[in-house]
């Protein structure tokens, strides 16, 4: 099977998708004739034509709200947000239009679009270039929200995701997109080439939206974790010699709820990782989730390892970023509490 | 070095106020038929002008005047009359059925009729609008059921969209008519994505985007201007100018630019303002604008100039900041009075079968209100289930919302 | 002590604001002459004249961006959005603006802004005049999120959140506007006349931003409730007969932890209502710092009692609403669990 | 019934790609000295042309012609040039540093140099720029020490703003440099806020709004033009077309509007474009457009015409999108040539003193870099602290946030 980096195997999750259906279509700011900042759309208006991948002005309202009219007449559009960070000018279209159309027109016009952008830090982007905004969507009735974190998920989710009938926020964690990062800026970058899940299909397969993937079986606690974050949670894993269960939930929104209790029902401990800030983000839910369905199993607080409740900083990019070590203490004070 | 006076911040105010004599005198009003027609691919450039007119058919005497006159027969002509009567009527009896408790909310066109329901007859089968909650008369004038537009305000069990959306947000794909949002300005620009994804596909099918006067203030008509322009979408954008956003005047959105039609200009979109209480005028700039899209000349704008005789929606009473006697005195008249004397004048029509259609809609308004009323009101009789409270946000119920509905017990 | 509605008292805010600091301005959609849809700023203009209190345009990116820069010029802001559901066009500026200008100018440029605005259903207003989207900027570092309950409150919490050298969301719920609303939409209306909260002193005064108050004491179960469903927990105590502890929060954001966590540790069970969706609802990260602070005292799980996942519906509104039996439901499930 | 062929989508292309010879005989370059200078209080209808035309001033021999021309002194010119050729050396030494890791981003500004080193000195103490990240010739003409510039790209222990931004998006309230964003557009309306601020304190002080060609698409636009339209706030919205967005061409956001200036007219508001690669016009109509501001006149549209001779950035590489020596053929020019030109042919410079300054401009910016370097770069030397990382998020730090330092440790 063919190796591929997390851009290719999300370039050719389009391509395969672009093939076999004339009405998905791909656009957004300098991704027709350049292929986008992070390349992802490289080729493809060679391929397709202009008409099939085009640039966009840059309105993010303009995206989505184009996107929308285009799913009602029957297209399916798959439209990149240069980075997550930009969505907010988007944000009324997909929250107020996009999310509740089929539901307010009952079904008579429904928005099969997909939002791709990436998201997270780890890339000294500032505020501006490394936010993670999931919760922001997660909370919002209709959506569905996907975070991969590898090169086959990426491609097999966000076929589904092009298949699926209705919106979809697709978070692209741009850290990962050369190579597996667990949170170690000072050590040497890894390729993908050397990560068994870089293994992808040429062609068309799916990965079902709402199923989580066990990417390490344990027994002492459950570490709920997406994206960058599966990496660091098993770095810290490793380096504290914790058997942790790591679940990659792979997506928010719907969210595999029955594998993560099962898990924590087994370890009767939890732990919670992500990039974007504590207060209100997903994480929250995740917690509010597993005492509710696990309270007589839990033996220690869950906890939530996660970007502090301040803008991304830049030069403070590390102590920002919830790496290892804290991911690590987190993981022993679980076992301890 | 050079002393300057303290500045001061200008804040718009209409005229007048209540209390104040109406005064129009500041809208000017070109004779009917002087505005010329140009071909539909007369370079944007060359019809600026367009945008900063007002391009009107029917002259005082009721007489079609000019080269504008003539895109519709007789027969047609009745039939917007009969469109437009429905629709007041159709007003009047769902703004008393609010006043009865029979649904919460209800907005009316008083004044506006021509605008949607001249525009619609201009639209080919398969064309989509991307309406606001102020054009009814596309579903009138396309035959669309009362009947259905009543289960919706009524919200009962045979509401077509099961109850979830306000009164008046009516959805309907058959009917070219795009589910109403309540988010201002939101639509505008999905017009334009349908429109492009029309072209997309090769097809021969035009959107039609509606915004109200003060909406254009709203980021997603900057968005659709924009992508019209830059992707020549087949789209007819209309800004329907009733003079008045809820209490706001249009001064405020409108600012120190002329018209609203001239901010099409800035993107070399072509702009024409219409006299919106002319049946005839609308019809025939609607179906300039209609040609224009479908033969891949991209889009137009157009401002249909006219006035909100009624209050803004139920809950809004226009004597505390306008004058009560305002709409008598808006210079381009009543829609429906004037086709009707131009009716006459041409000899098809008089004053007492006028009359016998009016008490004929009457009683069909009233025989599809005794049957939707069948289907129940806002608090009485049939309703949606509260099953359709969960289903239909997802095409198929996740987990968590499937949990949900048996905590609800349904 | 005059007795005041909830309106009165916003806009005895507003009046005493302006009244004693010229840098106080207000606008919004017909917020001008005509004084709001909901008259909160009835007279304010003809008091202080058309250049601090007017109308705008309807754009509510307009309304708060220009907020943003009269805060950055020295002005005080304190502007309405018609609808709290009409916000999201107005979201970047508030979320990637006024949120960090603080931060990333190091306090060269402050934000002291007020964005008020009408939030919660009761009032058959379907989807786009019914929503709760606190949640959507509790996940924001940089910005303060209020919810009075009642007049008194309203006024004080208005005046400091004026006062507050941050920006500050204020949202008010509607179906309190003329009276408290207990959930019983069935039941004559109760005007705020009758209430203790409704005196209202005329002057200057205010109720400082990040202190809840406890609106019944009592040693079963401790409830965090916030606007409207304050009402319909204390109607839910009442007809339960379930010595509930009712915490109003008042302010979401900061919160007050320690009154939270002292009450459930002293009661050992919580319920948590509000009238918000619920997944990623606020609720999620109180239940989620209630399990961390309170994890050896809980002798139940955290519930929580919320609106549903879909959009909020016209003719299903009280189905949709988190009323009183659904409420007491929970309490008793609290109590037996 | 009549038949229409498919419809297709227009997606607008630059003329020439990669490979191709650069053409831009499609950009009319009208004669310096050729637009008109209209009184300040001119009525807006009646200079609708100016949004269409260039300001030019300084002509192919390097002579300052027409009523643009004059505004001002040799001594001020020389100050200029001293300006942009410190911005040069600047922008050079930066993208160096950039490449040796001592910061993770820079943008520069080759080309448009005269737009914001012009346009700083047409204000007056107080006014507030609302730049973007290509503007940094607002504070190098604004004397704003090159040491804290740099501090900031090096997000070392003596950045003004704590290590907390990206570099280059400076901040300088004392200056009139309104902070960076990082998102595109949002300081626009945010410009014309603060104008009407300084109209409602009774002040007189302006705003100058900024923005780039391909932002014109976003929202914030057409918010700042209608608040500024309908307010008449004192504000300069200032839009430098540099041809290029990133990757994209100035055609897929300008569409099919003939220019970016033209977006003005639909608003009222007075729009000009002008030749931003000569100092000179920039200046001018700068001035001319501070005035109207200051005067109580309102806003200005100004449209900067230039080109980005450089990348868009460290991260991008423009040989991917464009002809390598497009920017050669720019019919503009060269803005620090022209200005050079210009005072040689006035007598008062010369080749050899140019070349002399343009050595001591380079040591002013190695020893101010040599300065900031002693309080560390990205990944060496000092840093600013982690407990700043968590300050300034409020006034006052709220508990929550107390809670997550101490558990960080700082
Ligand atoms: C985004 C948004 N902001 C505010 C509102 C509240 N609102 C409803 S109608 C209206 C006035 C609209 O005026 P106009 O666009 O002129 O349309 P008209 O009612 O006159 O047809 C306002 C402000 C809304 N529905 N959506
Ligand atoms: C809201 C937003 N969307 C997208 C971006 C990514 N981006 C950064 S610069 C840029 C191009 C801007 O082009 P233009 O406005 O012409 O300015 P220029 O860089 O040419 O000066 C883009 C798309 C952004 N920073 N913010
Ligand atoms: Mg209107
Ligand atoms: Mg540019």
């Amino acid at each position: 099977m063919p190796r591929m980096t997390m851009i290719e195997a999300i370039r050719s999750a389009m391509d395969v998708s672009m093939g076999r259906d004339e009405k998905v279509v791909v656009f957004g700011e300098d991704v027709g004739y350049f292929g986008g900042v992070f390349r992802c759309t490289a080729g493809l208006q060679q391929k397709y034509g202009t008409s099939r991948c085009f640039d966009t002005p840059i309105s993010e309202l303009g995206i989505v709200g184009a996107a929308i009219g285009m799913a009602a007449y029957g297209l399916r559009p798959c439209v990149e947000i240069q980075f997550a960070d930009y969505v907010y000018p988007a944000y009324d279209q997909i929250v107020s239009e996009a999310a509740r159309l089929r539901y307010r027109s009952a079904g008579q016009f429904t928005c099969p679009i997909v939002i791709r952008m990436p998201t997270g830090g780890g890339i000294f982007g500032g505020q501006t270039h490394s936010q993670s905004p999931e919760a922001l969507f997660t909370h919002v009735s209709g959506l569905k929200v996907v975070v991969p974190s590898n090169p086959a998920d990426a491609k097999g989710l966000l076929i589904a995701a092009i298949e699926d009938p209705d919106p979809v926020i697709f978070l692209e964690p741009k850290r990962l997109y050369n190579g597996p990062f667990d949170g170690h800026h000072d050590r040497p970058i890894m390729a993908w080439s050397k990560h068994e899940l870089s293994e992808v299909p040429d062609g068309h397969y799916s990965v079902p939206l709402g199923k989580a993937a066990i990417r390490r079986e344990g027994s002492a606690v459950t570490v709920l974790a997406y994206g960058t974050m599966v990496y660091v949670a098993q770095a810290a894993a490793e380096e504290t010699g914790i058997d942790a269960e790591i679940i990659d939930l792979r997506t928010l929104l719907p969210l595999d709820l029955d594998a993560v209790v099962a898990s924590v029902k087994k370890t009767g401990r939890c732990v919670i990782v992500h990039e974007a800030t504590l207060t209100s983000g997903f994480g929250a839910e995740l917690a509010a989730l597993v005492q509710e369905h696990c309270f007589y199993h839990l033996e220690a607080p869950i906890q939530r390892v996660t970007g502090w409740d301040t803008p991304y900083p830049h030069a403070q990019e590390w102590d920002y970023f919830p790496g290892p070590k804290r991911v690590g203490e987190a993981l022993v004070a679980a076992m301890e509490a | 070095m050079e002393t300057y006076g303290p500045l001061s911040l200008h804040v718009p105010e209409p005229e007048v106020r209540p209390g104040d004599t109406p005064d129009f005198s500041s809208v000017k009003i070109p004779k009917a038929g002087s505005v010329p027609r140009p071909e539909i691919d007369a370079d944007p450039r060359d019809i600026r002008d367009l945008a900063y007119s007002i391009i009107r058919v029917l002259d005082r005497e009721g007489e079609a005047v000019g080269p504008w006159a003539g895109s519709l027969s007789p027969d047609e002509l009745m039939a917007g009359l009969r469109h437009m009567m429905t629709l007041r009527a159709f007003d009047a009896r769902m703004v008393m059925a609010q006043r009865q408790g029979k649904t919460s909310f209800y907005m009316q066109h008083m004044g506006e009729e021509a605008v949607s329901c001249a525009f619609r007859r201009a639209l080919a089968p398969g064309d989509m609008n991307f309406p606001t909650y102020r054009q009814a008369g596309l579903l009138i004038a396309g035959d669309y059921p009362m009947v259905d537009m009543m289960n919706q305000i009524f919200s009962n069990e045979a509401d077509p969209i099961k109850g979830r959306q306000l009164p008046v947000m009516y959805s309907s794909k058959e009917h070219g008519f795009f589910s109403i949002s309540g988010n201002l300005g939101t639509q505008y620009i999905q017009a334009v994505g349908w429109a492009m994804a029309s072209a997309i596909s090769r097809d021969t099918k035009i959107a039609a985007g509606w915004i109200g006067d003060g909406s254009t203030a709203e980021s997603d008509f900057h968005a659709a201007l924009v992508f019209a322009s830059t992707y020549r979408a087949p789209v007819v954008l209309n800004i329907v100018n009733n003079q008045w956003a809820i209490s706001t005047f249009q001064g405020i959105a409108r600012g120190g630019s002329g018209t609203f039609a001239a901010r099409g200009l800035g993107f070399g979109i072509p702009a024409l303002r219409v006299d919106g209480n002319d049946y005839l005028a609308v019809h025939a700039v609607a179906k300039w604008a209609v040609e224009r899209a479908r033969r891949g000349l991209g889009p137009t704008l157009i401002e249909h100039v006219t006035y909100r005789v009624g209050a803004h929606s139920t809950s809004d009473d226009p004597s505390a900041y306008r004058p009560k006697t305002e709409s008598d005195a808006w210079p381009l008249g009543d829609p429906i009075l004037r086709l009707k004397n131009h009716l006459i004048r041409l000899g098809t029509w008089s004053v007492e079968r006028h009359k016998q259609m009016e008490a004929e809609i009457l009683d069909t308004v009233i025989a599809a209100q005794k049957q939707a009323e069948k289907n129940g009101t806002l608090h009485a009789g049939g309703k949606p289930s509260v099953r359709d409270m969960f289903e239909g946000v997802y095409a198929e119920m996740p987990p968590h919302l499937r949990r949900q509905r048996q905590k609800a017990g349904v």
